[in-house]
């Protein structure tokens, strides 16, 4: 038996900050709530056991042994000493119980400090604390218990101490973690800048930032600690003299084929007092990682739900050559909130001709990103089209099959994100995943496939394609990233390309250059492109015609040129009032200086 | 909350658990006669002894063996001198022919059969009998230990062995069926194999090949042994399983053909169709120990007799017996052996349960509101420990049981840390060894080498009687004489239980040592 | 790549020396309870102190356990004082033991989770239901109640299986299958309580990703995106629990072991440390210290290989 | 006019041994009293590092900051804490600057403890600054969650604000906020320099931002600083090759000026790109 005593559920998926809702999260989950009521019952068990007991449970009657379950004053039987198994499972109760909190609060207190320890510090700190708990995982914990015997007397509380102790390394990693994330957060370093001392800051910031997950380990720890007490005592390692769910595992089971109920019973309470534990735990996990939305069938397709269907989606169905590119006529798409559905985009009506590069602009939360996902149809799964049509080429989308859509996507319309970096897989390389895209829409062998990729890499700009191909999305910079995904989106020569703020998370100057790079494209194959952007500037560089959302709403549209020079809607007006460079500077040649968004 | 899917799935879960449980077990508690249908699916052909016992101390030198159930095993491999009748307890010359005694006890001469041979092919010779004893007297272990008499061995001819003693030892010629009597071969006795892989003259060899060392030992039959017939198993497996009910599963299961089962365990190995249950003359005796007579320690209580009678008349010895141990015990307040010549029956009334009178004599003695004694726990005592704790507790006496790893169960009882011991040996049917426990030579028994003059006398007297009949006598007052003084509280002599298979019996009337010989083929 | 191996290796080593010198310091202050152990019921203090000193064991404990340093680096583990066989040997062949029924468990435990994680993931409603389910089931019902249920029902009811005991693979590959069955059958059923927990997180976490929307964009089926790309990014935590899901039932066999009577590693190793069976125990000690490390190098290790960025060069 | 803040030939490296990189090669500039200064710089320029090195997060591998004629170079705990009183900060990100679990009031309040305000006092100054920064004063028991990012940026100034400084870093402080909210809280930067006549250090990687606010600025690439001079002399008259490719790259609002913009910065690539081939 070595590192821990129970493996230690993994920490990546909790998130550092506790939300205000977790209370309400947990009320909410049946789960969660069924759990703590059995927990409380069987905790007041624990408690009260010396008060509701029938019996002592160590008092042995030589007329009670073997008694069936159901005697009366034996209400679950006696044992194979004449004891009563009901006032034993009780005080099973309490000793779990205690078994939990002690080994509980151990591993708690020294994983907690040393990790907060270990994590603040610097590297020689750190490296020291690792050594320590590297030290205390490989101990083989069963053989320890068993060699620490005399120091302990077989006093489970003293072996819980001692199982705390192995128990902490899980913990010291979990809160390690979660500082050396924590300490990054710009409040510690306004902290420090306040003049906080270490101890100030870890005690006040840093622990009550993690204090989440430690919560969520406790129910582990807790769970963990109740099991293997009961192993040890099982195993008939410690003192007799208190009733635990071991002890009386292990006598029904040596007397299972006499009574086998005096076997079950303990083993049920055990089993339903740690699991609870565990599910709790879960739960508690649940609630800290945020408020997830009940999770729904995945969206199949984009399909729509409201039974009135537009008669436009019903006959424009027919390809023709006049129809636009892009075509979105009212379109309502809401998300399931707290309080009923909440509409983010109410009623959009957009077109895109063949060729054209449409800007649609708004600030944050105004539905353009949910306006473009709707034409990739990759709505999140909670999200619901209420209303409206999306025509692509005169194809309606809305009420179209994953499938059907998915022939469209890479081909027809493509994509290119906001954010590079994390819209790329960080498992692969950039060669490999280029190369599935090129391969499922092109069907081309891999070598083909492979010689495409390097192409198009050199077609982005892109100066050491071959090295690029081999690297994994971390090993290249933001730039390089939007160039991979831009040369992804363009493979197959989509005649629409949805670009959702492709140039915010990078720096001007490669800003222009990807600009330069997507009005290249755009003229070479002569896509069309859907730019959701906030940025004037870039609307001003590239786009035909311009689009401005609030709220949901298209608040005015209109060639590119006249908006800025008059626009029509006090929207638009007070966003580009907002821009910073209006005034241009005295002696102003507009082509050399002014510098704004 | 009842409508909580969680909820109710734990109330399904529950319930499915303990029917699947309960079912199989009802149904095969209750004597399911298709169970013995499985007869077909293991070799339950009579030639070969499959058998499951629990660890313990597994070294085949033979000078470290110890009197545990892996006799099953050496006393297979290697011959002893003699060996004890299963049906009659009597030391019966195995491979010796005869032994006399000199007239001061001090010589023992030993005649060998003819025709012994060591698996190897050679011949057994007195030489090697004299090297084997002086190796073990020479050699820190058990066999030492209880070898505390012997001064050496010597071979006067290939078939003569004269033992000398440094004085006369009553129990010895006893061992000479035990592990104080093994032959092993002298060349081998250096052989850094003689622990795993040992050269005997006895029935049975090892077989290296399919024995796992702590786990499975094999042992097939010398086809050239001189007395075959007294073994008629041809293959003996031999299985160490930690757990009893493993054992009974196994046992159920028709994988082992013999085992050692408990009391709660007697029904269900009975169910099994054409299994025996064979319940063992008392095997074992558990006993209170008074570990501080003298009154020395910290908890001087036991120095008075009348506590000690206390402790005596507190037990309920027939209650403990019959319900605690189902009857298959049988309760005592003396240490010798039952069926034997020095038990003396009257004195079994002498503290018949009496909680008033225990009471009394307790206020007697100065403890009106009795007292609280630590005892230690082990896992031979868990069994006991409950009722001990209620009926003591009935008359005053609280224990306190400190657990104590059961490696140190010997040691501790060293240390005179305690002041009171359950003790659980392997009752002796010869009187010497019984009688030791109560001289200053009790070993474990006696750590503080308690005497009075009367012992002092009665001790004298018996080591230097080499006659039996008139030693007699003298133990006899000496059992007597310790269960009036309340010396130490018997509670009960337990008997064990072994199940076999349709084909396999066992035999034990003798209250012996392990012994292969304890196996046998119906019918034959 | 090899330096890193090399240098984690180099740190086991360390851990080894200090894990092994001070649970000989612990073992120190029972040398005596274990020689009596050793001599029998009926022994003397002075028994004990003979042999205590025959055996080396009233030595300087450093003196000791160099002397124990330098012959386990040369192989050399000494021998069990209790059955007289080689430890290094015998702790070997318990190791196979455990090993036979424990990595077939998880290998088992793991390919059903993983799909079991995977599908609940992917399709929410009665998959969903059934992986929580099973999660639900493996966290509740002891294992040693599955344990007991099986033996009852296959092994002394149907006689389908053995009850207990273990055969070598090489002695009989179809008595190996029978003997290990039904503690596999065990063990897989508690293993895969967390991970199916826990592919089924990682999962849906991973499936919420953006990268995971752009690959839909590229017009990728959902199998690919789902199976290779999203698998692969929750394989990395998923690795973690099964790492110390591999240790913890490693440890944790000794119950199991016990209830098959099966001669694996845990129930020895319980054994040895109940006797003080001091070179045992040492042996035992070493065993473990080496399979965390390497268990745990070798969780590094894939975790590298599935996480490009935990790569360490 | 002597400086507030000097900082003398800063260097900057992470990491140790063979694996050390220097990100500042030695950057010297001055702040004085109620003066802003610009920091215009692209990723990786090393604009945060300096900040922080000033802040005392980061220690400098060689050079002098110092303040108010102090050197603060290494400044111990002790000494950064009376410093505390007079360099504060607003970082970027007004999601990670304010430690969520805690009230807005604790926020406040808590570098005022620690400097010896009394609870009181500080519960009457905290009122006080919310009022300034354009803050209800019901705000205080809140969490920063509950808030908008302008909303929480004007907390992270009103806890700069809190001891009364003489220098804030302000570290992209309207970076992450839309176009409106960014021109207000903008103003109130200004606002606030005027009635307290704090200085700034105001680093930024957008030209238009720096040249709002600042009198001076510095332009960085790559760990030097290429260009300082006033505001607008550094945007109308840029001297060295990056800060015009610079101030080229960032689009204005006017497609006709834009694509005029546009060919001039293609016009300068390429003759960088000819001179370069040349040489």
């Amino acid at each position: 038996m070595s590192t821990t005593l129970i493996p230690e559920p993994d920490d990546a998926q909790i998130s550092v900050v506790p939300r205000r809702s977790v209370w309400r999260h947990l009320r909410r989950d049946p789960q969660a709530v069924a759990t703590a009521i059995i927990l409380i019952v069987l905790f007041l068990a624990g408690l009260l056991s010396p008060l509701i007991s029938p019996h002592d449970p160590n008092a042995a009657s030589l007329d009670a042994i073997n008694l069936p379950t159901g005697t009366p004053g034996y209400l679950l039987g006696g044992d194979e000493s004449g004891r009563d198994i009901l006032s034993r499972l009780l005080y099973s109760f309490q000793t779990a119980t205690v078994s939990a909190l002690i080994g509980a609060s151990v591993a708690l207190a020294i994983g907690v400090i040393a990790g907060l320890v270990g994590g603040y510090f610097g590297t020689a700190v750190r490296s020291s604390t690792e050594w320590l708990f590297n030290l205390i995982m490989t101990f083989p914990g069963l053989i320890t218990l068993i060699v620490l015997l005399p120091l302990t007397h077989g006093d489970y509380r003293w072996t819980m101490l001692v199982l705390g102790v192995l128990m902490s390394p899980g913990t010291y990693r979990i809160v390690r973690n979660l500082v050396l994330g924590v300490k990054k957060e710009l409040y510690i370093d306004a902290a420090k800048v306040s003049g906080l001392g270490d101890v100030r800051i870890l005690a006040r910031h840093v622990l009550f930032a993690v204090r989440g997950p430690i919560i969520v380990n406790t129910a582990f720890l807790m769970g963990s600690a109740i099991a293997a007490q009961s192993g040890l005592a099982f195993l008939g390692v410690g003192a007799k003299d208190v009733p635990s769910f071991g002890l009386m595992i292990y006598s029904g089971f040596n007397n299972i084929y006499a009574s086998p109920l005096q076997f079950v019973w303990p083993c049920i309470s055990l089993g339903i007092f740690t699991g609870c534990l565990v599910l709790f735990g879960n739960s508690l996990r649940d609630a800290f990682s945020g408020p997830r939305i009940k999770r729904q069938k995945p969206a199949q397709g984009l399909r729509l739900v409201t039974s009135a269907i537009p008669t436009s989606v019903v006959t424009a169905t027919v390809e023709r050559d006049d129809e636009p590119m892009l075509a979105i006529e009212d379109l309502g798409i809401s998300f399931p909130g707290t309080t009923g559905a909440r509409e983010v985009v109410k009623g959009v009506s957009l077109t895109v001709d063949q060729g054209e590069v449409v800007g649609l602009v708004g600030e944050s939360g105004s539905g353009k990103t949910q306006t473009a996902f709707a034409v990739l149809g990759v709505l999140a799964p909670e999200a619901r089209v209420t209303r409206g049509s999306v025509r692509l080429e005169g194809r309606e989308l809305v009420g179209l099959s994953e499938s059907a859509l998915r022939s469209l996507r890479g081909r027809v319309v493509s994509y290119i994100p906001q954010e590079p970096m994390s819209n790329l897989d960080p498992s692969f390389t950039v060669g490999s995943q280029l190369t599935e895209r090129v391969r499922h829409t092109l069907r081309v062998s891999r070598r083909a496939a492979r010689q495409t990729v390097l192409d198009l890499l050199a077609r982005v700009e892109i100066p050491d394609p071959p090295r690029v191909f081999r690297s994994y999305p971390h090993q290249i910079s933001g730039g390089m990233a939007q160039r991979v995904l831009i040369a992804g989106a363009v493979a197959c020569r989509p005649r629409l390309l949805i670009a959702d703020e492709p140039t915010t998370a990078l720096d001007v100057t490669v800003q222009a250059e990807i600009l330069d790079l997507l009005r290249d494209l755009q003229k070479e194959f002569g896509m069309a492109i859907l730019l959701v952007t906030h940025n004037f500037g870039v609307v001003a560089d590239i786009c035909d015609r311009i689009a401005v959302m609030r709220g949901g709403e298209i608040v005015e549209t209109g060639v590119t040129r006249e908006v800025f020079r008059a626009p029509r809607h006090a929207y638009t007006r007070g966003l580009l009032d907002a821009i910073l460079d209006e005034g241009a500077p005295a002696g102003g040649d507009a082509s050399t200086v002014g510098a704004g968004r | 909350m009842f409508r909580s899917p969680a909820r109710r799935r734990f109330r399904v879960a529950a319930v499915a658990a303990a029917l699947a449980v309960a079912l199989p077990l009802a149904a095969c508690s209750a004597g399911n006669p298709s169970s013995g249908s499985g007869s077909s699916t293991s070799s339950t052909a009579t030639d070969t002894l499959n058998l499951a016992i629990p660890p313990s101390a597994l070294t085949l030198d033979p000078a470290l063996m110890q009197p545990t159930v892996s006799r099953y095993i050496w006393g297979s491999i290697y011959e002893s001198l003699a060996y004890w009748d299963p049906k009659t307890g009597a030391v019966t010359p195995w491979a010796a022919k005869k032994w006399t005694y000199s007239p001061d006890g001090k010589t023992l001469t030993i005649e060998l059969r003819n025709g012994l041979t060591f698996s190897d092919g050679s011949a057994v010779h007195a030489s090697d009998v004299a090297a084997t004893i002086n190796r073990s007297v020479n050699t820190a272990g058990y066999i030492q230990s209880i070898d505390t008499a012997v001064d050496s061995a010597e071979a006067t001819n290939d078939k003569t062995v004269v033992v000398h003693f440094k004085n006369y030892d009553p129990k010895w010629v006893s061992l000479l069926g035990r592990e104080a009597g093994v032959i092993a071969k002298a060349s081998d006795l250096n052989s850094p194999d003689i622990a795993t892989n040992p050269i005997g003259s006895g029935p049975y060899t090892l077989d290296t090949k399919a024995t796992v060392a702590g786990t499975k030992y094999v042992l097939q039959k010398r086809k050239d042994y001189w007395d075959a017939k007294a073994f008629p198993f041809k293959t003996i497996n031999i299985t160490i399983t930690n757990d009893p009910t493993a054992q009974l599963n196994a046992f159920k299961a028709g994988q082992v053909n013999a085992t050692a089962v408990t009391a709660q365990q007697a029904a269900a190995a009975k169910a099994v169709s054409g299994a025996t249950v064979t319940q063992t003359t008392a095997s074992t005796m558990y006993w209170l120990l008074f570990l501080d007579k003298y009154g020395k320690s910290a908890n001087p209580e036991f120095k008075d007799v009348r506590v000690r009678q206390a402790v005596n008349y507190a037990l309920d010895r027939e209650g403990i017996a019959k319900k605690l141990l189902q009857g298959y015990a049988t309760p005592t307040d003396q240490v010798f052996f039952p069926s034997r010549e020095v038990f003396d029956s009257k004195l079994e009334k002498v503290y018949a349960y009496n909680p008033a009178k225990a009471k009394k004599l307790l206020a007697a003695a100065g403890y009106p509101d009795g007292f609280t004694i630590e005892i230690p726990s082990s896992q031979a005592t868990t069994q006991f420990e409950p009722t001990l704790s209620q009926e003591l507790g009935a008359v005053g006496i609280k224990l306190k049981w400190v657990p104590i790893p059961e490696s140190q169960t010997a040691s501790i009882i060293l240390t005179g840390q305690y002041q009171l011991y359950l003790k659980q040996s392997g009752i002796v049917s010869d009187p010497y060894t019984a009688a030791l426990y109560f001289t200053p030579q009790g070993g474990t028994v006696n750590p503080e080498k308690y005497t009075d003059p009367t012992i002092t006398d009665l001790y004298d007297k018996i080591t230097t009687t080499v006659d039996t009949d008139k030693s007699l006598a003298i133990y006899k007052e000496l059992n007597k004489y310790a269960v009036d003084q309340a010396l130490a509280a018997p509670v009960t002599m337990t008997s064990g239980l072994w199940a076999t298979s349709q084909g396999v019996t066992f035999v034990d009337r003798a209250g012996l040592p392990a012994d292969i010989r304890q196996f046998g083929v119906a019918g034959k | 790549m090899l330096a890193y191996v090399l240098r984690r290796l180099l740190i086991g080593v360390v851990l080894a020396v200090l894990v092994t010198f001070i649970t000989y310091l612990l073992l120190s202050g029972s040398f005596r309870d274990m020689v009596s152990t050793l001599l029998g019921p009926d022994v003397t203090a002075a028994d004990i102190t003979r042999r205590t000193h025959a055996l080396g064991y009233d030595r300087p404990v450093v003196v000791q356990y160099v002397d124990w340093l330098g012959h386990a680096v040369r192989g050399d583990l000494g021998t069990s004082l209790f059955t007289s066989s080689a430890v290094a040997p015998t702790v070997l062949s318990h190791i196979v033991v455990t090993m036979s029924i424990v990595f077939p468990a998880l290998l088992i435990a793991v390919i059903l989770s993983v799909t079991l994680g995977v599908w609940a993931a992917s399709r929410s409603g009665a998959p969903d239901r059934i992986a929580q389910s099973i999660s639900l089931v493996g966290h509740v019902i002891p294992a040693l109640l599955t344990a007991i249920v099986l033996v009852v029902v296959f092994a002394v009811e149907l006689k389908i299986f053995p009850a207990t005991g273990f055969v070598q693979f090489i002695d009989s590959p179809v008595g190996w299958l029978r003997s290990v069955t039904l503690p596999v059958v065990v063990l897989v059923i508690a293993g895969m309580a967390s991970i199916t927990a826990q592919v089924r997180g990682s999962m849906i976490e991973e499936l919420s990703k953006d990268y995971v929307r752009t690959l839909r964009t590229a017009g990728l089926p959902a199998r690919s995106i789902v199976l290779k790309h999203a698998l692969r990014n929750a394989g990395s935590p998923a690795l973690t629990v099964i790492s110390l899901e591999f240790i913890s039932l490693f440890s944790h066999s000794v119950i199991i072991e016990n209830v098959f009577a099966l001669p694996g590693f845990g129930s020895f190793a319980f054994s040895s440390a109940q006797n003080i069976d001091v070179p045992v125990i040492m042996g035992v000690t070493l065993v473990s210290v080496v399979l965390v490390t390497v268990i745990n190098l070798i969780a590094d290790v894939a975790n590298g290989y599935l996480n490009p960025k935990a790569r360490l060069h | 006019m002597s400086a507030l803040l000097a900082v003398d030939q800063l260097r900057v490296r992470f990491g140790t041994g063979k694996r050390a990189t220097e990100v500042l090669h030695g950057v010297s500039f001055e702040i004085a009293p109620s003066e802003t200064l610009g920091l215009v710089g692209e990723s990786g320029s090393g604009k945060t590092t300096i900040g922080r090195t000033v802040l005392g997060l980061v220690k400098a591998h060689s050079g002098a900051v110092s303040f108010d004629g102090r050197d603060i170079t290494s400044a111990g705990r002790r000494e950064r804490r009376a410093l505390a009183k007079d360099i504060q900060v607003v970082f970027q990100d007004p999601y990670s600057s304010l430690n969520p679990a805690m009230a807005i009031g604790d926020i406040l309040s808590e570098p005022l403890i620690m400097q010896g305000v009394s609870r009181r006092d500080a519960r009457a100054r905290v009122r006080t600054l919310l009022d300034q920064v354009g803050l209800p004063s019901d705000a205080t028991d809140r969490r920063p969650q509950e808030f908008s990012g302008g909303q929480r940026q004007r907390v992270a100034i009103a806890r700069a604000l809190a001891p009364e400084p003489r220098l804030i870093v302000c570290d992209e402080p309207v970076s992450a906020l839309d176009l409106t909210t960014q021109a207000r809280v903008l103003d109130l930067f200004a606002e606030i320099q005027q009635r307290t006549g704090v200085a700034y250090l105001f680093i930024s990687h957008d030209l238009a931002v720096v040249r709002h606010i600042s009198d001076r600025a510095c332009v960085l690439y790559r760990g030097d600083i290429v260009e300082t001079g006033q505001v607008d002399d550094v945007i109308s008259r840029p001297t060295h090759a990056y800060t015009r490719r610079l101030i080229l790259a960032a689009p204005v609002a006017d497609p006709d000026r834009q694509a005029e913009r546009r060919r001039e910065r293609r016009r300068l690539l390429d003759l960088e790109r000819s001179t370069e081939a040349v040489a």
